[in-house]
């Protein structure tokens, strides 16, 4: 099951950072990352899931929640990120008219 | 694991990786953002099947809720801005390099001895994965407490950032 | 949490308070320069904080049950991002003016990033080093944008912004594995439970030898620290938001942020993947001979003075990683293990001054002038010749020459590197030296040698005057008298190698 | 008393700085820095046997065991006396500089310090110091205050140099590191003596970093490119520190370093050097013969004649007990004279570019009707440089000669035939330059001026004090070079 | 005679040469006139105390005066570099000095009418006398240092000086271009023996080990030649000596480093007399004879020496056939003198040697000195430009008549009596074993000896015989030097200053073979006086040799007077190679051209050189050009990749990490 999970994860990470290389649109790209944030999740989840803790030896049963404590900062960072993202769409709209990211490199060599 | 939890797991995989490949592959950025939400809800379920009911719960309010709903009405703001094709020029290359990436990625994991959990767990772990939302919440305020506040500060930042950014100024 | 607690994190709290408190009464401050003088005088309560910790230093101590440890590194980092914070905002007095009525808003993302730094330079777990890592990131990328009225102001925010998202994703997926791998998110632990590093040598989950998932968990997670390093292959994006971003917000980012990524990477690498250094430092020590040469080359054909600086700050990350990669198992001797991040240490510090006097002198240029290539230094030493001899001075530095605190600490880096047989990477290094005397001393020759473009002086805001003067002389001082900083270093590096 | 070297210098810089508004106080302060920084020199080098000698030794950073190391022994003495003596004769000849003169004043000192902070310095991370100190006023007194190309000259040297450092730096942490934590030094006396066949990595690489960085310096072929450059386009002073003491940090090193820490790894590379040397001189020689450049020439005869330095050295590779370190004596002589007949040789030069306004040596002619006194100090400077006896170069050549025959006979004789090239060369020039048919355009003319003078009787004096009784130096140098010796195992 | 009398004969020379270029020429602008009478003054006190000197070393056996000598320079120890300096006064060097001194006296005092130039020169007629007398005392000074000299390194140093005073005399008018460039020639081609010199200096310092185990300074002359056929052991006498040999063969202009000495003509006629006929040049001669031991240790190198001298003399006397200028002929005549000295050496007769050396300064000193009064009329030394002068110059013609059959070998004058001793030694030495090169060197000088009567009377017959033909005056002005242009003939005989000197000269070119040398006893002067001074058994006077040479003398003077006296027979209508080989003589062997032209300029200036000049801009330099165009080539090419599109950044960042896995985890 750990496997499988973290394939996936793999798969949807890749997906993700493919979806970031290629996408023009720069909430396309955004999309991208938070994809990949999830793959990460995903895995979080899954060590949560199926990995011994190292504390549980010690009797730290909420050692067991790690993974899924981490995954919730890692969701709410990703929409603060996107949040922010999105603000910066909105200010190069409107200071270059353009969302495609591929226009957006007059900062170059 | 029987095999209702096997067919819902691959169901559920399958309809996250559909749903990421068509977010990132579909013309419409609009679509996109649909299909990114789809492939969130498969997450969720995944999460669920994991033992994290919570975190599906969370997944799919502030994800496939909150940031969704961001992300459309930025695309809605945006509609007008002429776009010319899709995909970047890289396609080729970032597809070869997502292969290879994935390919040593699944290596490393099948490779990686894991340090399993043992299927039977002693006395209070067993009903750790029940009892998740209330722990994750004492979690929080307890082991992740500086964490925690640092998000507050985080997400104030962002506030404040996103703010300056977007409003408009006389010399700008 | 206790007051002990509060106590130790009161130095990234209070700067996180000045913060709020900045935007807060932002528009309440209209007087020119007033946000900066309340920030500059807030920025002594950490300060004092910080120096208070300092004094009382014994040993590590951690906080909030291990989330944060405050010893000698996370108080050498803190005191530092907290001062060159303070030198980037006294710089900035008139630049700021610019942003008004923002100026509030300005001065508090500064301070909330300085706070992540602080933070981050003390996080003893994955999760507190992620969030603090994304506070110290998310404001810079706005105010990389902040200057949305020059081209390519925004475009240099939204590259910091999706670039910085990519690698942390990456750092992420590294983490992902260490937790898989270990089982814990721990560095320390005060209550003598497992860490990261104990579960590495226990064997723990997939390092046991030859299992894989500990290493690329180093691996993912040095690349996407990379991205603050500027190390290669995450290094790219650097010339394009110093371009692009006001100067203030590169001399931080080049500085302070730096600064506190170095010394997570330093925590994490040595303190919780100690036990497997053999396999990283050889990561590093490559990835520094590449970034420092990849870094120098480039600069050689710049023409623009900001992206200069850019690349200038990824060749000197170079230099710096090769105290990362002289780790302790490698020394000659026992008992110097820590050159390698007392090198770092002290080279940051040193890195701050000389580097800060290199982009307040640009922030002076291109304030007045507006002209942001290299060719508009021309003559400087006729229009002004206190810039023009704060450049040469830093210039001197940077390429690593007496008597500054560019050749001290470069020395400090290479004997470093030398003491853990990597005899090779000094060669590497000095002679990336050569090259880079080739543009910086190429800068000096311009402002001197080239008749000016206009005969209009260039005036130096007083504030900003007082500032270059501050880094000029730490980076003279410090070149003659390098023993204090030194001892200083030593102390904050004993953190990592007991 | 050694502090009081390296600061006369530098104080005399601040001073320059400070008071020097008007135009002629930077010159008057530079010179009485000079003045002062000479007869310091003098004191050292009588005195430097002295009881306690004048060794300072303060703890710089005591983390890395660096120390602010200063001591004087025969080796270093009579240069340092040599830098007193150079440093006066180019603040002399630069008498006439207005532009910017306090900042010329100012980097002329500091250069002079720092070469005087490598003739001293004991420890070697602080040798590297100053070694290294002394290329930010070369780089800005080139390209500020040099002509033609001064840009690319300037940066050409910096970047050798630059470059022969980057390996030296690499040999010197090495050095110590390969050492156990007890035995660890900078020191370089303390140094000297140790077992360099294992160190961190073979000796013979830890040698090989110091032998290029001094071989740029020196210059040795194929690393001498970058001499012709500096010195064509420097201000006449900096080419007489340059010829006059900087090349001579080269041999220093060589002699202090090389020979004095890896008697073994030399005396394995001698068969090396010696070619070498027959190479620089003969090679040196054969371009001197084809430049134009009045400045160009004497650059090449600089390389030329550097290689009497690498032949005194390759002397080493005599079996120990025929070591009598006549070819080490000699070399170190040779650094010496070489420093004050070079030095003289581009003050003449300067002095007479600064009439000419031409370095293009077909433009001259029939100089010595119009400058008789400029004249008789260039043919002083070339005799010399030729190896005249009565002339130190005579001394110092004979004794390379001597101790390197015996050795390697083929590679001295090669080396001995640059001595008529040299005859050729000089003498060539001197017909073009000082005699032939008076040229009118030459008529106006000054001839030498009281200041100038001086600054050719500076440079003068010793050669023909040196020339006609050389113990003066040679026992000095004899002290310096015993304990070299004894490393190198001569009876 | 006390040690500081012995170094006053070099102090007083050196003395007034420093006095008068240092002191004399600054004091007041009329202060020259002091220059020329201190220095004669000086050096006629040098002469005084080198006859005291060289009475004596008379008396006792071996005749040397022992002063210890002084330790000078000592480095490396024991076994190192030993210089001790000090005067070496014996038979042999009292009689040199002696000779050094009382010639350059005579040139002083010539010089004193001599170098008066017209009034409407710079500075007036003296302006240049205080430089002038300063080279000449000094040279004086460098020359008696040579003599003197203790020891072989100090030896060397004193044969560089004089070299340079040479350099400077000869360049002395340095605005001629051919002055200056033959000044050069002078020094470089000389230096190219020295080199030798050196080298030999230098392989003997290798041997020093078993002089030093004896106690004994191998540079030291003393030592040298009592211990050298001892201690230079294995054909290392012969290195060491044709080391010293070459030293010899540049300073005494012997084939193959002849060609500087016609050239040094360029020089102020009396500086010729001195330096190029009289002096310097023998110094070569003394060297050999000095450190004669050393080469009677090694056959190979006397017969070098002997076989060199031999093919010198008879070169070098046919190209004196056909030279038109007069200077040049007695140049000419100088080499081949100089040979004759070598045949002596080379066949062991060091005394005679010595001998035809000191009749030879006489003789040639004086016709030297005659061309110059020569000059001072016509203004030229070409003898196609004169023709009758012992009109109006009766004294001149007279001396030059004396010095010339002096020259040529004519019973009774000096030059009979050293020449017959020199071709009597080779005949010997010939004759004694089986030495072929004697044997050559024998024939070869007496050829040399008909031709050298020839053209001394041809050189008689131009300058003074037949109508006269015009002097400067027929000079063209293209040809003519910038400050010859406003000069005329003045037909009048030189002043007293001039002819005081000749005169003497003349005295002892007739008096000094015959008295110094007689081979019967005078009464006042023992029978061979000269060879017993030296230690040396005179050879027997050989009656045979002594007819030949003297009939080929008498021979080739008659072919002089057929051809230019009477002219009773004309070379017009000779055969084509007779033409050829004229112009081989009159092109010196094509020797300059090999030299300057073939080797000099275009296989090493334009060869050799040019192509190490090439070399060094292109390939030395070049090599590190390249290295700064890879790095900033290099640099744009990593400056292109920032293309400023962020997915490619980010496309870098994901390549990187991929690599770093790919080497992690297949790596292992």
């Amino acid at each position: 099951m750990l496997e499988r999970l973290l394939i996936l994860s793999a798969l949807l990470f890749c997906i993700g950072l493919y979806g970031a290389l290629t996408r023009r649109h720069v909430i396309g790209v955004l999309i991208g990352v938070e994809l990949m944030l999830n793959a990460v999740n995903v895995a979080l989840v899954a060590f949560s899931r199926y990995v011994e803790p190292a504390g549980l030896a010690l009797g730290e049963a909420d050692a067991l929640l790690e993974g899924q404590a981490f995954a919730l900062f890692v969701v709410v960072v990703a929409a603060a990120e996107v949040a922010l993202g999105l603000a910066l769409v909105l200010v190069l709209v409107r200071s270059r008219d353009t969302v495609d990211l591929t226009e957006v490199s007059l900062l170059r060599r | 694991m029987n095999l209702f939890q096997d067919i819902v797991f691959w169901a559920l995989a399958a309809l996250a990786v559909a749903g990421a490949l068509g977010a990132v592959s579909v013309r419409s950025i609009f679509h996109a953002g649909l299909l990114m939400v789809v492939s969130f809800l498969g997450v969720a379920g995944i999460f669920a099947l994991a033992g994290a009911a919570f975190l599906a719960v969370v997944q799919v309010l502030v994800y496939a809720g909150g940031v969704a709903v961001l992300i459309i009405f930025a695309v809605m703001l945006t509609r007008d801005v002429p776009m010319s094709s899709r995909s970047g020029p890289l396609g080729p290359a970032a597809a070869l390099i997502g292969a290879v990436l994935f390919g040593l990625l699944a290596h490393a994991v099948t490779q990686a001895q894991w340090n399993l959990l043992p299927e039977s767990l002693p006395g209070p772990a067993a009903r750790v994965f029940v009892d998740a939302p209330t722990r994750l919440g004492q979690v929080l305020v307890s082991d992740h407490l500086l964490a925690f506040e640092v998000m507050g500060v985080l997400l104030l930042a962002v506030v404040v950032g996103a703010l300056a950014l977007v409003r408009e100024r006389s010399d700008a | 949490m206790s007051a002990r607690d509060l106590y130790l994190v009161s130095p990234a709290l209070s700067l996180a308070i000045l913060a709020t408190a900045l935007v807060l009464a932002g528009p309440l401050l209209r007087r020119s320069g007033a946000v900066q003088a309340v920030a500059l005088a807030g920025l002594s309560v950490p300060l004092a904080l910080g120096v208070s910790l300092w004094a009382g230093l014994d040993g590590a101590e951690a906080a909030f049950g291990g989330a944060l440890v405050s010893d000698g590194l996370s108080v050498f980092l803190g005191l530092l991002v907290t001062c060159a914070s303070a030198l980037v905002l006294l710089a900035s007095f008139t630049h700021a003016e610019r942003y008004r009525p923002y100026g509030g808003e300005f001065a508090g993302l500064l301070l909330f990033s300085a706070a992540g730094l602080t933070l981050l330079a003390g996080a003893a777990d994955l999760l507190t080093i992620y969030v603090s890592l994304e506070l110290a990131s998310l404001p810079v990328a706005a105010l990389a944008a902040f200057a949305k009225g020059r081209a390519g102001g925004v475009e240099a925010g939204v590259k910091y912004l999706l670039l910085s998202a990519v690698a942390s994703a990456v750092l992420l997926y590294g983490f992902a594995f260490l937790y898989g791998a270990t089982g814990t998110l721990r560095l320390i632990a005060p209550d003598g439970g497992p860490t990261i590093a104990t579960a590495v040598v226990a064997g723990h989950g997939g390092f046991a030898y030859g299992g894989s998932a500990v290493l690329v968990g180093a691996a993912l997670a040095a690349v996407g620290f990379g991205f603050k390093l500027s190390m290669v292959p995450a290094q790219m994006w650097t010339p394009d938001v110093y371009q692009g971003a006001p100067v203030p917000v590169g001399a931080f980012l080049a500085v302070a942020s730096k600064g506190a990524a170095f010394a997570v990477v330093l925590r994490l690498f040595t303190v919780g993947l100690g036990p497997v250094e053999a396999d990283w430092s050889v990561l590093f020590a490559v990835l520094a001979a590449i970034t420092m040469t990849v870094g120098n080359l480039t600069a050689l054909a710049q023409s623009n003075l900001k992206r200069l600086l850019g690349y200038s700050t990824i060749a000197h990350a170079g230099y710096m990683l090769m105290g990362v990669a002289a780790v302790a198992a490698n020394s000659r001797e026992a008992g110097d293990g820590s050159l390698g991040p007392t090198a770092v240490l002290f080279y940051l510090a040193g890195y701050a001054a000389m580097n800060l006097a290199a982009f307040f002198v640009a922030l002076a240029v291109t304030e007045r002038t507006g002209d942001e290539t290299i060719a508009g230094l021309a003559g400087l030493a006729k229009r002004s010749p206190v810039l023009a001899a704060a450049l040469a001075v830093s210039a001197i530095a940077l390429t690593g020459l007496p008597p500054t605190v560019g050749f001290v600490g470069k020395l400090f880096l290479f004997n470093a590197a030398v003491n853990t047989g990597l005899l090779w990477l000094v060669v590497v290094g000095a002679l990336n030296g050569v090259v880079s005397a080739y543009y910086y001393l190429n800068l000096v020759r311009v402002a001197y040698l080239r008749e000016p473009v206009s005969p209009e002086r260039i005036g130096v805001p007083r504030t900003l005057a007082v500032a270059l003067g501050v880094c000029v002389c730490a980076v003279l001082v410090l070149g003659v008298w390098p023993s204090g900083l030194l001892a200083l270093a030593r102390t904050a590096a004993a953190a990592l190698v007991p | 008393m050694l502090t009081a070297l390296i600061l006369i210098p530098l104080v005399g810089a601040i001073a320059v700085v400070v008071l020097g508004r008007d135009a002629r106080a930077p010159r008057v302060i530079a010179t009485g820095a000079a003045v002062a920084e000479l007869a310091v020199a003098a004191v050292v080098f009588a005195g430097y046997e002295g009881a306690g000698g004048y060794a300072v030794d303060v703890s710089w950073i005591g983390a890395l065991d660096i120390a602010y190391l200063l001591r004087v022994d025969g080796l270093s003495a009579p240069l340092v006396l040599l830098n007193g003596i150079l440093g006066l004769a180019a603040v002399l000849v630069s008498w006439n500089v207005e532009l910017r003169a306090r900042e010329y004043f100012a980097w002329l000192a500091v250069l002079q310090a720092a070469v005087m902070g490598v003739f001293v310095a004991q420890d070697l991370v602080l040798f590297f110091v100053f070694w290294e100190l002394e290329l930010v006023p070369m780089f800005l007194l080139i390209s500020r205050w040099g002509t033609g190309r001064r840009e690319y000259s300037a940066m050409k040297f910096l970047v050798y140099t630059l470059a022969g450092s980057a390996f030296m730096l690499a040999a010197i942490l090495a050095l110590y590191f390969s050492f156990p934590g007890s035995e660890r030094t900078f020191d370089m006396a303390a140094l000297a003596g140790r077992d360099m066949g294992s160190l961190l990595v073979p000796g013979s690489l830890v040698f090989s970093g110091f032998l290029v960085a001094f071989a740029v310096k020196l210059p040795v072929f194929p690393l001498h490119t970058w001499l012709p450059d500096a010195h064509t386009d420097a201000p006449t002073a900096v080419s007489v520190m340059l010829a006059g003491v900087l090349l001579k940090m080269g041999g220093y090193g060589l002699l202090r370093i090389n020979a004095g820490l890896f008697p073994d790894q030399l005396r394995d590379a001698a068969p090396l050097l010696a070619a070498l040397a027959a190479l620089n001189v003969l090679y040196g020689a054969f371009i001197v013969l084809r430049q134009t450049d009045l400045k160009r020439m004497v650059a090449y005869s600089s390389v030329s004649h550097m290689g009497f330095v690498v032949l005194g050295l390759a002397s080493t590779g005599a079996a120990p007990a025929a070591l009598d370190g006549v070819g080490l004596s000699g070399a170190a002589l040779q650094l010496f004279t070489h420093g004050t007949i070079t030095g003289l040789l581009f003050v003449m030069v300067g002095l007479v570019y600064e009439r000419t306004h031409t370095r293009h040596i077909p433009d001259m002619g029939g100089l010595a009707r119009q400058v008789p006194l400029l004249a008789l100090g260039f043919m002083i400077a070339g005799l010399a440089s030729l190896g005249l006896p009565t002339t130190s170069g005579f001394v110092a050549e004979l004794l390379v000669f001597m101790g390197t025959f015996s050795v390697y006979g083929l590679a001295t004789a090669l080396c001995a035939f640059g001595v008529v090239l040299a005859a050729g060369y000089i003498l060539w020039a001197a017909q073009r330059v000082l005699f032939g048919p008076r040229l009118e355009r030459w008529d106006h003319l000054p001839d030498a001026r009281p200041v100038d003078l001086a600054a050719m009787a500076v440079l003068i004096v010793p050669i023909f004090v040196v020339g006609v009784y050389p113990r003066l130096i040679t026992d000095a140098f004899e002290a310096g070079l015993a304990p070299i010796l004894r490393g190198l195992g001569a009876a | 005679m006390s040690e500081t009398a012995a170094w006053l004969i070099i102090g007083l020379p050196l003395l007034g040469g420093v006095l008068s270029i240092g002191i004399v020429r600054r004091l007041a602008p009329g202060a020259w006139r002091w220059a020329a009478p201190l220095t004669i003054a000086l050096v006629a006190g040098a002469f005084a105390l080198a006859v005291v000197a060289l009475a004596a070393t008379q008396g006792e056996h071996g005749h040397a005066v022992g002063y210890e000598p002084h330790r000078w320079l000592a480095v490396g120890g024991a076994g190192g570099f030993t210089l001790s300096i000090g005067v070496l006064v014996d038979n042999l060097s009292a009689l040199m000095a002696t000779v050094v001194t009382g010639i350059s006296t005579l040139v002083h005092v010539f010089s004193l009418g001599y170098m008066r130039k017209d009034e409407h020169a710079e500075g007036g007629p003296y302006a240049d006398y205080p430089r002038y007398f300063a080279y000449l005392s000094l040279f004086t000074a460098a020359m008696l240092g040579l003599v003197l000299a203790h020891n072989l390194v100090q030896l060397y140093v004193f044969w560089e000086l004089v070299g340079l005073f040479s350099f400077l005399l000869i360049g002395f008018w340095f605005h001629r271009p051919a002055a200056a460039a033959a000044a050069k020639k002078a020094f470089i081609i000389t230096r190219i023996g020295d080199f030798g010199m050196l080298l030999g200096l230098l392989y003997l310092f290798t041997q020093r080990a078993a002089f030093i185990a004896e106690g004994l300074d191998p540079f030291a002359i003393p030592d040298l030649i009592e211990h050298a056929p001892e201690l230079l052991a294995g054909g290392a006498a012969t290195w060491v000596a044709l080391g010293l040999f070459a030293g010899a063969v540049g300073k005494s202009a012997q084939f193959p480093l002849n060609t500087w000495l016609p050239d040094a003509m360029e020089g102020p006629t009396p500086v010729s007399s001195l330096i190029h006929a009289a002096t310097m040049v023998a110094a070569g001669v003394y060297l050999v004879a000095r450190t004669f031991p050393l080469f009677e240790a090694s056959d190979a190198a006397l017969n070098t020496v002997a076989l060199v001298g031999g093919v010198t003399a008879l070169l070098a006397a046919a190209l004196g056939l056909v030279a038109t200028d007069i200077k040049r002929v007695l140049a000419f005549s100088t080499v081949s003198q100089l040979g004759y000295m070598f045949i002596a050496l080379g066949v062991g007769g060091p005394a005679v040697a010595m001998f035809h050396l000191f009749t030879h300064a006489f003789f040639k000193c004086l016709l030297f000195l005659g061309s110059g009064s020569v000059h001072h009329s016509v203004h030229t030394f070409d003898m196609r430009h004169m023709g009758g002068l012992r009109a109006w110059m009766p004294v001149t013609y007279g001396v030059m008549l004396v010095g010339g059959l002096a020259l040529a070998g004519v019973f009774p004058l000096s030059g009979f009596w050293s020449k017959d001793e020199v071709l009597a030694v080779a005949w010997d030495g010939a004759h004694a074993g089986s030495v072929g090169a004697a044997q050559a060197a024998f024939w070869l000088g007496l050829a040399a000896a008909g031709l050298t009567a020839f053209y001394v009377g041809r050189m008689l017959l131009l300058t003074f015989h037949g109508q006269f033909r015009g002097g400067i005056e027929s000079v063209p002005h293209a040809e003519r030097l910038p400050d010859e242009a406003h000069l005329h003939v003045h037909k009048h005989e030189s002043e007293p200053a001039m002819l005081v000197p000749l005169l003497l000269l003349a005295v002892m070119a007739v008096g000094a073979g015959f008295v110094a040398n007689a081979p019967v006893d005078l009464g006042i002067v023992p029978a061979h006086w000269f060879s017993h001074l030296l230690g040396d058994a005179a050879p027997e006077f050989n009656g045979g040799v002594a007819l030949v040479s003297t009939l080929a003398a008498l021979g080739g003077l008659g072919l002089a007077v057929l051809l230019y006296g009477t002219h009773a027979l004309s070379l017009d209508g000779m055969p084509g190679w007779w033409h050829a080989a004229g112009r081989v003589l009159a092109a010196r062997y094509y020797m300059d051209y090999l030299y300057e032209t073939l080797v000099v300029r275009r296989l090493l200036h334009r060869g050799l050189f040019l192509a190490a000049d090439w070399a060094d801009r292109h390939v030395v330099d070049g090599v590190v050009d390249l290295a700064g165009w890879t790095g900033r080539s290099g640099g744009r090419a990593l400056a292109l990749l920032q293309t400023g599109q962020a997915q490619a950044y980010g496309l870098a960042l994901s390549t990187g990490v991929m690599v770093i896995l790919l080497l992690y985890l297949l790596g292992r």
